[in-house]
């Protein structure tokens, strides 16, 4: 069942890949509701704390002790619907636009696809690195060939901000950083894997390794081996010299999953992988790893209200939502983990649909620069709405699910102690500031003469609306996922809580 | 443990006789090979005489038989002369090396068996025809060595061409005598000459007794290989430079070779000392067969006309090489399944 | 004298044997103009045959030749890696401008000579067959090398690796002269009796500098760093198929060899010297990935990248562990598919743009031609190591190798080793793919002066031949090699079970 | 200790004897040339021989490529026979088919590369 939602994207990119061009787009499109209704059809028969359900363990490399074991339990169901969710609009968008080259566009889309869900429900320590190497893969060759080269002289929306960037260079920065990262985790899980085993019968089964257990000492530099991967993915603050460029080379449906889907796999990582695996260096790393995670906050928020790029305001805002969630991951408290999660899917569900409707908004007003713009709500109302929406749920406006995720998190950090809560919620604050900002320059004050204001045509709309109808309908009850990941998260983090107490 | 020499082992003879006796065969055996030379040198003109309807030498004694003594007396009488570009001490050892190497191959030459307690010949070794080839070779370098000390471009010309011709008939020359020893099952001379007993190698190794003959004219620049040397080509090939007894050296060494290489073609294929009459007469056979066969060398002189340089060389590769090598491949058949 | 005739396995013999008679076959046509044109298909048909013979052999695992051959699981595994290798340089050679000038069928037996002598370097188990079998393996290359007498960087290139090659040689016998001077013997497994036995032999000054000098001599052979200085020269300027069988065939036989002799007749010293091959592997993947990162040329960068990877492999041996040799000839298998296929495109390429092998030729090339693109985007990501392809695997094997033996500061090496390779890699790459073909014409006005004639537009160049890309003779060992490349990094157990068969011969010298 | 091979040190003897003194007594029994003698014919005398018109080749030029093919060939071949003579001289004693089918296949295999060397021309001389 597990296996059939990982492969289904990638066997539907290469049926595109035989399909004459004009059917590429639709083709795609259906293997990303297929995969969805397989998502669904796993939801259904989830038992909330049936631990880990859905489990196909096969032998694949028996000589190097790898096995093709996949699971799913309450931490990685919300995800994997996540996933499944998230690529439909980034793909039927782009169908509507259409791009060139369609049928290797959708492929790499879909194995991007494959490689996440790969990631999510891999239960075996080698095959999450190989899925974790593989995600980026795909996104390399869809940022190097779609994307287009920016703020060079003869590009228009020159901004004074930022210098020019060409895209081989930036995707080459991109991948660089990304699999130095992996390259190190590679040795670290090879590394648990060895030493778990000591002598014994190798194997790198995520429960086998956390049952038998890793010495004081090796789980230090281990420890600090997985998290230089996690941390890049996220990007979190020290890591992420590679965003800024990347996000302005990216072509805008690619950037939207990207942000969205695969940065939750660095959380996840450290969810699923470090803290079981290495309860003692987690604890010793606990404050170390808040200050990164505040200060990615900080960080994030600062640069998020003082850009005039849309896509590095969404960039920045997403770094300092990833901070949230790592603090929340590091508080060691079951609710702070919680609100980790559920923050992970909300932040997931809110940048899809910003990203796109970045897009419409260099459509309208020809370029992504905030300055020039303004006043697109003037005839465009239900596009103001959506839009509205979206901001509203990124600053975690009380009523959406993103403030109870936030809620549950400064509820954790509270536990562990005050002073991180404190400087964690003028996080919060500064959220509110970005997007409002973000939303006041573009959709108020009077229209220049170079953008038109027109209304949301109805293909996009069918795009953008049920994404943001999930946002709505789960503002109103975030208990679905509270209560759905809340025994697999606190089995996740038992051990290493009574290891802190 | 068999003599060490220089650390090397030194197979051992396969008869000793007492050292007085050694010393006085191998005195023997050199005063009748240094007297035969000079009879040759004056038998060859008089014979190319008679080829030619003409008298040979007969002014100088009876019958000419003081030419050769007048002959070394003339070139003893000449200036010792250097010329200029030549290396000092190589130019003069050169003829002295040819010489050396000629006369020590005479040490295999069996000019009969074991009698009473004497061997009539210089020293049965187990690897007779070896040391032939050794000696030969070293021949060679007194060849090459004359003609580039001595400084001229015509001499070394020379030199180099009789060198390369020289290499190219040693490899046929050394697969003809291939057929012998696989007959024979031995590489000792002595032991060769014994298995001859009943039918003499020549019936049945015409092909390589042929070959070597071509190849002995051949090592020994004979006429019809004889153009480095020759007048109308390179003056005198590798001796231009050289004058007095150092050229007569050149020539003495030559005419030994000549009769060095008759000497081994008679002892592989002519059944050495082989003959009718008491064993006492077993000398006689050798030397008469040798000198049979020096006529022969004489008589090829007096008919065939030189090979061209390029003739000579594909001859040597393309003619010899191969005959040779399907003697051996028959021979070596034949003994086995025989 | 009675004469008791040896007895000689043919059995084993066999891909020795298969090899030679195909190898007198080829000369032989190689004069006969009738049969010339048959050149190419009977080297492979002779290639066919070996390749029978070695896995008929498969699970042979005994001395031939009185001990001076030994025919088991690493001489078969390996043998079949060069043999595949060699039928590859014989497909890419068609046509090639130095197969042609060489005359046809010579240069096919040159091919064969070499890898007759790599067959039987894999199977040496005596120094003496070693020596013998690493000259036959490299003089044949030597000739080779210059065999293109058009240009004169192959003259050049030829030149250069036979001086370098012979001071290996010369290194390398030195050493084994030292060795046989400490042990007293010349089997492999009779040195290091001799080496036990010997009172004190072991840390015997004799025996160490002998040890040091036979690793230079072999890291000259497999251009491990600081001996690895013609590499580039010689990997750019020989003509591409021999290049692309250089760079594959020989590392196979030198470190069939290298296994062999440090595992097996070296073995009581092996914590001697595997630190000292542990600074070795850790200078060329430095060296190599750095000199790569400067190149234009995509040979020349092959050429560093090969001194990189080498320098992974040589951390096989590293370890002394049946985990270590299995890694290495996993890895080894890996490289041959990569590099096939990147020097399959190469070739390729060279025809139809005058032989030049800058990398800026390759522009734009995933628009024009995607058939000729993949395969050596494919081979980029293999080398570099990225997951869904062999070189993944590959390189997992040998950190779990490495860090199973605890040298985990090597795994780590390796680990940076890599990420500084990503650079000139996914440099290619995006090349490839990124810069649309439009720029490359930007900059078309170039000074047709500085540029060697055939490109300046002089007469059309004979060998060049526009449409080598739907040649199948050139695609298909593109397009195979890719394949195996793929489908090894997904399913990589059967080519596991192939490295393993390698390991457990040596089960009886190393755990 | 060289007892058996005395003959051979005779014979050297006797030959460096009637080799020295053909080198030597030329000196002794032939003119001289009387020292201070500089006349331009006592010099001239002393040139190497020259014939035709004279031309500036040195004492040491270049050969033509046939004298080296030579020369690596006679190695080739010379080595076959040296192989041989071993063999050839126990042939007749083993008696054996197997040394029969060794020597045969050695020299096919030598008569191979003959074979190539002929066809290629490297034989006939330029």
């Amino acid at each position: 069942m597990l296996s059939s939602i990982i492969w289904t994207p990638l066997v539907f990119g290469l049926i595109g890949l035989l399909v004459p061009k004009r059917f590429a787009a639709w083709v795609a499109a259906l293997g990303a509701v297929i995969t969805l209704g397989l998502a669904i059809g796993v939801l259904a028969g989830f038992d909330p704390d049936g631990g880990m359900q859905y489990i196909t363990d096969v032998s694949w490399i028996p000589g190097l002790g790898v096995d093709y074991s996949l699971g799913i339990d309450g931490v990685s169901i919300f995800l994997v619907l996540l996933t499944t969710i998230a690529w439909i609009p980034a793909i039927c968008f782009s169908a509507i636009r259409g791009t060139d080259r369609p049928a290797l566009y959708y492929l790499m889309l879909l194995a991007g696809e494959t490689s996440t869900l790969g990631a999510f429900l891999a239960q075996d320590l080698l095959l999450f690195v190989l899925f974790f190497d593989l995600m980026i893969v795909p996104f390399y060759f869809l940022f190097g060939i779609w994307g287009r080269d920016r703020g060079g002289e003869e590009d228009p929306e020159r901004s004074p901000g930022n210098g020019p960037v060409s895209v081989q260079s930036a995707t080459l920065k991109m991948i660089v950083f990304t699999l130095i990262g992996s390259l190190l985790m590679l040795v670290g899980a090879i590394a648990a894997a060895v030493i778990a085993a000591d002598g014994g019968e190798l194997t790198f089964s995520i429960q086998t390794i956390v049952a038998r257990g890793l010495p004081e000492g090796s789980q230090n530099w281990i420890f600090w081996f997985f998290a230089a991967a996690f941390l890049v993915k996220m990007p979190a603050f020290p890591l992420h010299g590679w965003m800024p460029d990347s996000y302005r080379a990216a072509p805008l449906p690619a950037l939207a999953v990207f942000s969205a889907v695969l940065s939750k796999v660095g959380a996840y990582g450290f969810l699923r992988v470090v803290l079981p695996m290495m309860p003692d260096a987690s604890d010793l790393f606990q404050s170390t790893m808040l200050v990164l995670a505040i200060c990615s906050i900080l960080y994030g928020s600062a640069m998020a209200f003082t850009k005039t790029d849309l896509r590095l305001v969404l960039g920045f805002s997403s770094v300092a939502q990833l901070g949230f969630i790592t603090a929340g991951i590091f508080a060691f408290d079951s609710t702070g983990a919680e609100g980790a999660v559920l923050q992970m899917v909300n932040h997931g569900l809110v940048v899809v649909p910003a990203f796109l409707i970045v897009a419409m908004i260099s459509e309208r007003t020809g370029s992504e620069e905030l300055g020039p713009m303004g006043g697109l709500a003037k005839k465009a109302p239900v596009f103001a709405v959506i839009f509205l929406i979206v901001s509203m749920a990124t600053l975690a406006i009380p009523a959406s699910a993103n403030f109870i995720g936030e809620f549950y998190i400064l509820n954790g950090l509270f536990q562990v102690d005050a002073a991180w809560a404190i400087v964690a919620s003028v996080g919060v604050a500064l959220a509110a500031f970005y997007a409002l900002r973000m939303y006041q320059l573009t959709m108020h004050n009077p229209l220049p003469d170079g953008s038109d204001s027109r209304e949301i045509s109805l293909r996009d709309a069918l795009v953008l609306v049920p994404m943001v109808g999930i946002v709505v309908v789960l503002a109103f009850c975030p208990q679905l996922i509270i209560h759905g990941s809340e025994q697999a998260v606190d089995s996740s983090i038992a051990i290493v809580r009574e290891v802190a107490k | 443990m068999p003599d060490l020499v220089l650390g090397l082992p030194l197979a051992d003879t396969n008869f000793v006789d007492a050292t007085w006796i050694m010393i006085v065969k191998s005195l023997v055996i050199f005063i009748v090979i240094l007297s035969l030379v000079p009879l040759l040198l004056l038998g060859e003109r008089k014979l190319l005489g008679r080829f030619q309807q003409r008298y040979g030498p007969n002014r100088v004694g009876p019958y000419g038989l003081g030419q050769p003594l007048a002959d070394v007396g003339k070139l003893l009488s000449k200036q010792a002369f250097r010329p200029k570009g030549a290396v000092p001490f190589l130019y003069e050892i050169a003829p002295a090396l040819t010489i050396i190497s000629a006369v020590l191959t005479l040490a295999i030459l069996p000019f009969g068996d074991v009698q009473g307690d004497v061997g009539f010949y210089g020293i049965d070794v187990p690897i007779g025809i070896l040391y032939f080839f050794a000696f030969s070779s070293i021949a060679f370098y007194g060849l090459l060595l004359g003609g580039w000390a001595s400084g001229s471009k015509y001499s070394f010309l020379g030199a180099m061409r009789s060198a390369a011709q020289l290499i190219s008939y040693e490899i046929a020359m050394g697969l003809s005598l291939l057929g012998v020893v696989m007959m024979a099952g031995s590489l000792s001379l002595v032991d060769i000459v014994k298995a001859q007993g009943e039918v003499w190698y020549v019936v049945p190794q015409i092909v390589g007794f042929l070959i070597f003959l071509v190849g002995g004219f051949a090592e020994t620049n004979r006429p019809p290989f004889d153009l480095p040397e020759a007048d109308a080509e390179l003056v005198a090939g590798y001796g231009t430079e050289y004058g007095g007894m150092r050229f007569g050296s050149f020539m003495f060494a030559e005419y030994m070779e000549m009769l060095i290489v008759s000497g081994i073609a008679s002892t592989m294929f002519l059944g050495g000392w082989m003959g009718p009459g008491p064993p006492g007469l077993d000398p006689v056979w050798m030397l008469l067969k040798m000198i049979v066969l020096t006529i022969f060398f004489i008589w090829i002189r007096a008919t065939l006309p030189r090979f061209r340089y390029d003739q000579l060389m594909s001859f040597g590769w393309k003619i010899l090489l191969p005959l040779a090598t399907l003697n051996v491949l028959v021979t070596a058949v034949l003994v086995v399944v025989t | 004298m009675s004469f008791d005739a040896p007895t000689i396995d043919y059995a084993g013999l066999s891909p020795v044997i298969a090899l030679t008679v195909g190898l007198v076959v080829i000369v032989l046509a190689a004069v006969f103009d009738s049969v010339r044109r048959f050149g190419p298909a009977l080297a492979l048909l002779t290639y066919a045959v070996t390749a029978g013979c070695l896995i008929w052999q498969w699970n042979a695992n005994l001395d031939l030749v009185s001990g001076s051959l030994r025919i088991d699981g690493l001489a078969v595994t390996l043998s079949l890696l060069a043999v595949i290798a060699a039928a590859v340089a014989v497909l890419l050679a068609i046509g090639d401008p130095s197969e042609t000038q060489a005359g046809r069928s010579d240069w096919l037996a040159l091919l064969t000579g070499s890898l007759l002598g790599m067959v039987i370097l894999a199977q040496a188990t005596s120094m003496l067959t070693f020596f013998v079998g690493l000259e036959l393996l490299s003089i044949p290359l030597y000739a080779l090398c210059g065999t293109n007498l058009r240009r004169r960087e192959s003259l050049e290139s030829g030149l250069k690796y036979l001086i370098v090659g012979s001071v290996g040689s010369a290194t390398l016998l030195y050493g084994l002269a030292m060795i046989y001077g400490a042990s007293g013997a010349t089997g492999f497994q009779a040195i290091s009796d001799g080496l036990q036995a010997g009172d004190g032999m072991l840390s015997d000054s004799l025996t160490l500098v002998g040890v040091g000098m036979v690793a230079v001599g072999l890291a000259f052979k497999v251009s491990i760093a600081p001996f690895h200085q013609w590499t580039p020269d010689v990997y750019q300027g020989a003509p591409t198929p021999v290049t692309a069988f250089m760079a594959v065939a020989t590392k196979a036989a030198a470190f069939a060899v290298f296994i062999r002799f440090f595992l097996v007749a070296l073995g009581p010293l092996a914590d001697q010297w595997d630190v000292m091959l542990a600074a070795l592997a850790a200078l060329s993947i430095v060296v190599g990935n750095v000199g790569a990162l400067a190149q234009t040329s995509l040979k020349r960068m092959l050429g560093y990248s090969g001194v990189a990877q080498a320098g992974y492999m040589l951390a096989g041996i590293v370890t002394a562990t049946q985990a270590g040799v299995d890694a290495l000839v996993f890895y080894l298998a890996a490289y041959v598919a990569m590099n096939v296929a990147a020097f399959a495109v190469v070739v390729i390429r060279e025809r139809q743009n005058g032989f030049s092998d800058d990398i800026s030729t390759l522009r734009g090339l995933g628009r024009e031609k995607p058939l000729l693109a993949w395969p050596l985007t494919i081979a980029m990501l293999a080398l570099a190591g990225l997951p869904p392809t062999a070189g993944f695997i590959g390189k997992l094997y040998l950190i779990e190798a490495l860090v199973d033996d605890d040298w985990t500061w090597l795994a780590v090496m390796i680990a940076i080793g890599t990420m500084i390779s990503l650079g000139y890699y996914l440099r290619v790459v995006a090349t490839l793919w990124m810069s649309p073909a439009g720029q490359a014409e930007a900059g078309a006005e170039i000074d047709t002066a500085s540029l060697p004639p055939q490109i300046a537009g002089a007469q059309a160049d004979p060998f060049e031949d526009s449409r080598a890309d739907r040649r199948w003779y050139l695609v298909a060992p593109a397009l195979i090699a890719t394949a195996a490349a793929l489908f090894f990094g997904v399913i990589p157990q059967p080519l596991v079970d192939f490295a393993q068969h390698a390991g457990d011969a040596l089960s009886v010298w190393i755990s | 200790m060289l007892h058996q091979y005395l003959p051979v040190l005779v014979f050297a003897a006797l030959g460096i004897l009637v080799g020295g003194a053909f080198a030597t007594l030329n000196l002794v029994l032939g003119p001289k040339r009387l020292k201070g003698d500089e006349s331009s014919a006592a010099i001239r005398q002393m040139d190497p021989y020259e014939c035709g018109l004279p031309s500036e080749i040195s004492k040491t030029f270049r050969f033509g490529v046939s004298f080296y093919l030579v020369a690596m060939l006679f190695i080739l071949f010379d080595i076959e026979v040296v192989f041989l003579y071993p063999v050839g001289a126990i042939l007749k004693s083993t008696d054996s088919v197997f040394v029969l089918a060794e020597v045969v296949l050695f020299v096919a295999l030598l008569f191979v590369a003959l074979i190539y060397v002929w066809r290629k021309g490297a034989l006939d001389w330029r």
